[in-house]
């Protein structure tokens, strides 16, 4: 899942607060179960800035809603004319969303209302953890079902540096040296000695650093092409 | 740039108060201890000003962060949240 | 049960004092479909407790955990309270007693009165209040206490002026509802009933006895329930701590212990267990009002025996600083003009020390009431050398008459939880008793048909209360009914004198009906105590009893505005208007009921499972034990005797016949729980063995083990045995040698961390076998190495016996402990002795190591397949430790036994007895009616994020078998915080919904701006 | 004086500007570098260390302009934002300085799936712009990028580059313009083929003052045959091949000899554009053309300042 935060509420207002007509669109899908970026932290965000606003002697109408996904366009559709009666969108929706309304919403700028954090987990009520970096080329079976991509702070694949701390991390006492885990882990499993083996340097392209992503299955990726020499 | 935490603290600054304005409070109790408490202030007779109204909760853990907004936009200008 | 009993039993308890633990074998019958009689000298019930401040360890106002308690019981359709009432005589027998009850006059009509208290002000005679131990006034005309159930007012004969002087009659003027009745005269009843629970409660030893502490004379020497009066936020000082002399915020306070305990030449010869807890709470909840207060506890012997007791001591010495001084005080003086104290004791050194205080505070002992030997005569029973009831240890709950059972303090010095489960295991006994003859005395009411309002607009009602002149002095009441009268909704507005009153209503009734009301409003006191009132009425009146809200212009409002009437008439306007427009969104609740398979799966055969079993059998209902090992009996297997001499393998081995010879009761032993499923009412269980059970409860007994010690070379001599294995020496014959040495010690194990709790157990086991040791052979010599003996309540017979044959008893700190070491086929020890100031060698020939208790090892596995939580220390954690000792948060699971914490046999028995009462509650019933306030779950709105299923005391909402959250009402209990944290807004709480919540605050702020 | 380096001089001077550019061996031999310099040494004020140009991975720039430098000959050190996270880039600046090196130009760098190593990660910390404003506060402010104090001076020539012909050409002059605002102190463009759109850009470029802060250094690539033609045009991004010198190459009896015509007639109309006060030869594998096209250019002698 994706795991958003708020932005402090001093940045969102100084991006709302020269406009007019705002509405504070909430996505009801990754950053809503992160309690970041709902319909009811869309409520009750659009409640402060109304406050702040008053607070400031400035007229601002700031309204709310709520969508049940931002990155796919069906779900705008029949909201978009509505959302189009403001002057600017704050989206709480993660990063994809806020980049997918802009490319639909027209001459209406939509800004960002959360920081998209990371893919992670819940491991308990209220705490998220990033797992997974979304590199585009798994290697978890090799180390244990632990990403030392995601969850080595220097993305190191042959084992544990020299910071690793009693199981922690140097950056943090807070942050747990995912080798240390990994290797507690093949332990466990009986694989420690596949740690003994050199890992080769990794395809960095495969992730981000190749460049944005796009995936097509490959049934679609056909029909596409159809699409395009019947368009030629 | 500064960190936006810093800055979140000075969100309204003091103004003055006219004499005689009474703040408008809203408390919202549990039934279970903050609002028997406000009946046993009753029973005792202990006096608080009578703009202070209570909304009665099944538990303070209902209460719901809009709640308390939509009463400040409003108007009020103090909730008290007791459970 | 081979007595003979007679064939027809009555299906009523009769319970004989209105104080906690009654209280909750009251409600556990009348639950359980019991008719109750509750019999109270007091004018009204609460007994002890309600004069507590706070209780420890959570800090919980002792009056808002009892208050709900007793309007429960006040309300119960099936308990009738006799006040101001005493048993004359008792005949008959178990099943059928004949009971006389002499009821002493009121003067007060309790179906006239409605509590207003109008009488109580005009009343001109002031009279030291009991209730508030002198420290404060009260009239003739009174209630024992503001929450005072039922609060019918009572005279004061003996104060009264119109008694006494035959003039004044003001409250006769003052009573709009004309209930004063100088001419009553009591009553004498007689009733029927099953059995028989005595539960009087207590006296506290009057210390002005022992002259030295000076109460009475120095005035800021005060009792420990004095100052609780004094801690209370409704007490004399109002929560402040004053000094009785000059009002001075004392800063300097002692305590001192064992005032009146412990003492068999002065005073009472027994421990009161209670009071090393309560001067610790009185000394952290002292420090919490006034962090300038300085704490001394004076005491002998630590007594926190009790389930995390200790490490509420450990808190109050490191987090609250309070200072524990182990010391005798010898005498209290007060130093002229000053009212300070001066207390003189013994150092450690012998040294005699003189310290001053600015208030003292006497830790009283419990004592059975003065007339307890005459009380026990009614009864026919028989009480023990001390006067309390005498009962017997494997029977813990039983007198010496069949079917007339005791609970309390009347069986001994005790705490809350202790009392409560008591209460509940009187309960389970009784249901033992009298299990065929459940509901045939019980009533149940009958309503008419609901009234269907589908596609109704709101039609409301509103009824102001003038409340006398309580809310009426206060409050313009016909402004209030002016203002109101036309707003949207609603129908009908007008006001009354009492709305609680039986004529009210009927005119309630009368206007539902005729101007076809489907919502009501009622502005008068607290919901708290009134709400079901008015909800029985307008569904006696064809409506859904949720259409209805209470508004609250008495107690919020009148009381505390009194002398402001237009401000209290204007906050009384926008309190109804609140209501009103919460009422304008109600809507007709259904309230589901579930069925209940009437059988239990009891986890654990020892002694707590079996009893539980036994008692739920002998109720009628089908019991499963699931025993992990071959045989049942669990750890008592290597108990042989109790500290007061019964046979324990004799004692087991006919409760193991019972058990297995029950016809109702079906042992699984080899095997384990392996999956459970369902909920309250409808558990399913499947075993390891392959079995799939259905039952109603789950009694969690899985019992605890005995620690293996590490220390003092047990491992590595044969001269290092546990009190266990020296109990079976003694049992197979050994006797001690003349001259032969045995060096005890003690808390090995326990009481430090990481285990930092008392065992209970160790003290005892100790004596019992020191005394044995003596008995066999008196030249035999005994050393007990201990840190605080703890031969709590009667058992301190023991300890005094143990001493006055000849055991030493030697202290050593925690930090010092004694220092062992081989010597040939000895074992030297080398410790500290106090009260000689000198080292002390001694040279043993057995070392007996007293170990203490751990939970089971599978108490964790366990505790995580029901989602019990557990303590620190790994016993599981109760609902609420004081008042649901055997209840788990989520309905249908009880403990008992040592999973629950440690305790001895007696105690065992007692908490096996309570789950299987509070277990007979749920299973008495065919249906379990579930709320309507509870929290409705949209699954449509729904994206299963889980928050509500983490953070849901309960564990209502579930993953279903779509994977997806769904919600079980039955769990529910409203609470709303599923509502409260949901990000979808999937969950509502019924007459709490957000709407309802809004448009409340609307109400109450329509005349401010608007900000947007 | 900034640096006091010989570009500079030229540049400040006012003199029409004249550099070259010197490709590192994928090797350790120095001899390239010493051979290249000695060619070029008395064509140009100055002459470019490519960084690991093409994300294809050679001796480091550092190294080549210290042995240029060495020669007597003024380096300008090209440094890419893809290999190098902060830490490094200050750190290779306060060594540059310390050996004598005293132009730097700032670069994004090829992204590295186009060179020898395609799957590594790029670094991308900072970018090109960030690392001029960077040298700039070193030089001026003598701090680093946290704020920490500089020991010693930091002469520097800032130098950065400007695509004019990747399409919307509007906002290349806005970049342009951010990078002036960072602090470059000159400009060295991609290659120029379509002198028309420079020409027109050039005047975006006036029409925003620039001209008038930044020494802009047109680039120019000799053609060495229709194929290398045929390729910039199709697959280098930024640089626009008109197919008028496409046919022209096809055209040609010896392909060679119409390249270096073709950039003779390139040099002599960028020389009269307002604002252009050098050209930046980039001979690529063909540096031994660079003498001819100065020389014919009549751009020699080079000053000496």
């Amino acid at each position: 899942m994706i795991i958003g935060k708020q932005k402090p509420f001093e940045e969102i207002w100084d991006m709302i607060k020269n406009f007019k007509k705002v509405l504070v669109f909430g996505c009801n899908t990754c950053v809503a179960i992160c309690h970041a970026g709902g319909g009811k932290e869309a409520e009750i965000l659009a409640s402060m800035l109304r406050m702040r606003a008053s607070l400031e002697g400035v007229e601002i109408e700031v309204k709310h809603a709520a969508i049940e996904r931002h990155c796919e366009p069906e779900f705008f559709e029949p909201v978009m004319d509505n959302v189009r009666t403001s002057d600017m969108v704050l989206s709480l929706a993660c990063g994809v969303g806020v980049n997918f309304l802009s490319e639909r919403i027209g001459n209406i700028p939509v800004y960002p209302g959360i920081n998209t954090e990371f893919y992670g987990a819940v491991p308990k009520a209220g705490i998220f953890t990033e797992l997974c970096a979304g590199c585009g080329d798994c290697i978890l079976h090799l180390t244990g079902g632990i990403c030392p991509i995601a969850r080595c702070a220097k993305s190191l694949m042959n084992g544990p540096c020299g910071g690793t701390n009693n199981g922690k991390c140097e950056i943090s006492q807070d942050v747990d040296c995912a080798w240390y885990l990994i290797l507690e882990r093949m332990k466990k499993l009986g694989i420690l000695e596949k740690m003994f083996e050199i890992q080769p340097l990794r395809d960095w392209s495969t992730g981000m650093y190749g460049g944005p992503r796009r995936i097509i299955l490959d049934h679609i990726e056909e029909v596409e092409a159809q699409e395009e020499r019947k368009g030629s | 740039m500064v960190k936006a935490e810093e800055k979140v603290l000075s969100v309204e600054e003091p103004r003055e108060i006219s004499s005689g304005w009474e703040p408008n409070i809203l408390a919202f109790a549990c039934h279970y201890c903050a609002f028997a408490a406000a009946d046993l202030a009753g029973v005792m007779r202990l006096s608080y000003p009578p703009t202070v109204k209570v909304i009665r909760l099944p538990c303070t853990g209902k209460l719901d962060y809009i709640h308390i907004l939509h009463a400040f936009e409003r108007g009020v200008d103090g909730a008290f949240v007791a459970g | 049960m081979n007595e003979k009993i007679s064939s027809i039993k009555k299906g009523s308890v009769l319970v004989v004092g209105g104080g906690i633990g009654g209280m909750q074998a009251a409600l556990d019958l009348a639950d359980s479909e019991f008719k109750v009689h509750m019999v109270q000298k007091d004018p009204s019930i609460g007994g002890t407790m309600v004069m507590l401040d706070k209780t420890f360890p959570t800090g919980d106002c002792s009056m808002c955990m009892i208050s709900p308690k007793m309007v429960e019981v006040g309300r119960h359709l099936n308990i009738d309270i006799h006040l101001l009432a005493e048993v004359v005589s008792v005949e008959g027998e178990p099943g059928d007693f004949k009971v006389k009850i002499k009821i002493a006059p009121r003067y007060v009509a309790p179906d006239k009165c409605t509590g207003c208290g109008d009488c109580e002000t005009k009343c001109p005679k002031k009279v030291s209040s009991e209730f508030e131990q002198g420290l404060s006034v009260r009239k003739a005309i009174y209630s024992l206490f503001p929450q005072a159930v039922p609060n019918t007012r009572v005279i004061d004969k003996d104060n009264c002026l119109y008694f006494k002087k035959g003039r004044c009659r003001l409250c006769e003027k003052a009573c709009k509802a004309g209930a004063i009745n100088y001419k009553d005269k009591g009553k004498e009843i007689e009733l029927h009933v099953g059995a028989i629970i005595l539960c009087p409660g207590l006296d506290r030893y009057d210390a002005k006895v022992r002259g030295e502490f000076g109460l009475g004379r120095w005035k800021n020497v005060v009792t420990a329930i004095q100052f609780e009066r004094i801690l209370s936020a409704s007490g004399p000082y109002k929560g402040e701590i004053k000094r009785p002399i000059d009002g001075r915020h004392p800063k300097r306070v002692a305590w001192i212990q064992c005032v009146g305990s412990r003492d068999s030449h002065n005073a009472n010869p027994w421990c009161s267990s209670v009071c090393c807890m309560y001067a610790t709470k009185q000394a952290i909840i002292a420090r919490e009002h006034d962090s300038e207060i300085e704490p001394t506890i004076f005491f002998m012997e630590m007594r926190s025996f009790g389930k995390d007791f200790d490490k509420y001591v450990e808190r109050a010495k490191t987090e609250y600083g309070v200072r524990y001084k182990r010391a005798m005080i010898s005498a209290v003086r007060e130093e002229p003009g000053t009212g300070d104290l001066l207390l003189r004791y013994a150092a450690e050194d012998g040294k005699l020390i003189d310290e001053i205080f600015d208030l003292v505070v006497l830790s009283v002992g419990l004592e059975p009431h003065k007339d307890s030997v005459e009380f026990a005569k009614t009864f026919g029973i028989e009480t023990n050398s001390y006067r309390f009831a005498k009962t017997f240890p494997l029977k813990p709950v039983q007198t010496t008459r069949k079917g007339i059972y005791v609970t309390g303090t009347y069986h001994g010095p005790k705490d809350i939880p202790e009392t409560v489960m008591q209460g509940s295991a009187v309960a389970g006994e009784v249901m033992a008793l009298l299990g065929e003859a459940r509901g045939t005395e019980t009533v149940a009411k009958e309503f008419p048909p609901e009234k269907d309002l589908t596609g109704e607009e709101p039609r409301i009602g509103v009824l102001v209360c003038h409340c006398g002149t309580n809310i009426a002095s206060t409050v313009e009441v016909e402004k209030v009914v002016e203002t109101v009268k036309d707003l949207p909704g609603v129908v009908y507005a007008t006001n009354t004198l009492y709305a609680c009153s039986q004529d009210s209503q009927e005119m309630l009734k009368k206007i539902v009906r005729e101007m076809n009301l489907n919502r009501v409003v009622v502005a008068s006191c607290t919901p708290r105590t009134h709400e079901p009132l008015f909800q029985e009425t307008i569904r006696d009146a064809g409506l859904n009893k949720y259409l209805f809200d209470l508004a609250d212009i008495r107690e919020q409002c009148s009381w505390c505005h009194m002398g402001h009437k237009e401000e209290a008439t204007k906050k009384a306007i926008k309190i109804v208007k609140m209501a009103i427009a919460k009422a304008r969104l109600l809507e007709p609740l259904k309230t589901d009921t579930v069925e209940v398979t009437p059988a239990a799966m009891v986890i654990g055969g020892g002694i707590a499972g079996m009893t539980t079993a036994l008692s739920l059998a002998d109720q009628g209902f089908h019991v499963s034990i699931v025993e992990r090992e071959k045989e049942l009996g669990g750890l008592l297997r290597n108990l042989y005797r109790t500290l007061e001499g019964n046979d324990v393998q004799e004692f087991l081995k006919a409760r193991i016949e019972q058990v297995l010879s029950h016809e109702r009761i079906r042992v699984y032993s080899d095997a384990e729980v392996k999956k459970t499923g369902g909920f309250v009412g409808n558990f399913e269980t499947t075993l390891t063995n392959g079995n799939v059970i259905k039952h109603g409860v789950i009694v969690l007994a899985t019992g605890g083990v005995e620690y293996q010690p590490t220390e003092y070379f047990y491992n590595e001599s044969d001269r290092v045995i546990t009190q266990r294995e020296l109990e079976e020496k003694l049992v197979s014959g050994e006797n001690p040698r003349s001259g032969e040495q045995y060096v005890m010690i003690q808390c090995v194990g326990s009481r430090e961390e990481p285990n930092q709790y008392c065992s209970r157990i160790c003290c005892l086991d100790a004596i019992k076998n020191a005394v044995t040791l003596k008995e066999k052979n008196p030249k035999a010599q005994i050393f007990i190495l201990y840190r605080d003996i703890r031969t709590y309540g009667l058992r301190e017979d023991y300890y005094r016996k143990a001493r006055d044959i000849g055991v030493f008893f030697v202290r050593y700190e925690v930090d010092k402990k004694p220092v062992v070491e081989k010597i040939g086929d000895k074992l030297g020890i080398k410790t500290r002795d106090y009260m000689l100031n000198k080292e002390l060698i001694l040279n043993a020939d057995w070392l007996v190591l007293s170990t203490g208790l751990r939970p089971h090892p599978k108490t964790e596995t366990v505790g995580e397949m029901y989602k019990v939580t557990r303590n620190p220390d790994g016993y599981f954690l109760e609902a609420h430790v004081k008042l649901r000792p055997v209840d788990f948060p989520g309905e249908g699971i009880f403990v008992a036994g040592l999973a629950h914490a440690p305790k001895n046999l007696d105690e065992t028995i007692s908490q096996a007895l309570a789950a299987a009462g509070r277990a007979g509650v749920v299973l008495s019933k065919e249906n379990l009616a579930v709320s309507g306030i509870v929290a409705k779950h949209r699954k449509d709105l729904c994206m299963s994020c889980l928050s509500c299923f983490r953070v849901c005391p309960f564990d209502s909402p579930y993953i279903d078998e779509e994977g997806k959250v769904a919600h079980n009402e039955i769990k529910c209990h409203g609470c709303g915080i599923c509502a409260g944290i949901c990000p979808a807004k999937a969950f509502q709480v019924n007459s709490f919904r957000d709407d309802q919540i809004l448009a409340m605050i609307d109400a109450a702020v329509e005349c401010e701006p608007v900000i947007k | 004086m900034k640096s006091g380096s010989n570009l500079e001089k030229v540049l400040e001077g006012g003199y029409f500007a004249v550099t070259a550019e010197v490709g590192p061996p994928k090797g350790t031999s120095a001899k390239v570098i010493q051979r290249k310099g000695e060619l070029l040494k008395t064509y140009c004020d100055a002459m470019n260390v490519t960084d690991n140009q093409t994300a294809i991975v050679r001796m480091s720039s550092l190294s080549g302009c210290v042995i240029l430098k060495e020669m007597g000959i003024d380096p300008v050190m090209q440094m890419v934002v893809r290999d190098r996270n902060r830490i490094a880039i200050q750190s290779d600046i306060l060594g540059a300085v310390a050996l004598g090196i005293r132009n730097v130009l700032c670069l994004s760098g090829d992204h590295q799936r186009f060179g020898n190593h395609p799957t590594t990660k790029g670094v991308y910390d900072i970018d090109s712009i960030q690392l001029v404003q960077t040298l700039k506060n070193m030089r001026d402010e003598k701090k680093f990028i946290c704020g920490e104090e500089i020991s010693g001076e930091v002469p520097l020539y800032i130098g950065a580059v400007e695509t004019p012909f990747a399409d919307p050409i509007e906002y290349r002059v806005k970049r342009l313009a951010k990078k002036v605002n960072a602090g470059a102190d000159f400009i060295q463009t991609q290659a120029i083929f379509d002198v028309a759109k420079f020409i027109k850009w050039m005047e975006m470029v006036r029409d925003e003052g620039l001209d008038k802060q930044v020494h802009i250094l047109a680039g120019v690539i000799p053609i060495k045959s229709v194929g290398m033609a045929r390729y910039m045009k199709d697959n280098v991004s930024g640089i626009s091949v008109p197919d008028e010198i496409v046919t022209r190459m096809e055209e040609a009896k010896v392909a060679k000899e119409e390249g270096v015509k073709i950039a003779l007639e390139i040099i002599e109309q960028l020389e009269d554009i307002d604002g252009i006060h050098g050209i930046h030869i980039m001979a690529v594998a063909w540096e031994d053309i660079v003498p001819v096209i100065v020389e014919r250019a009549g751009l020699l002698p080079r000053p000496i300042l």
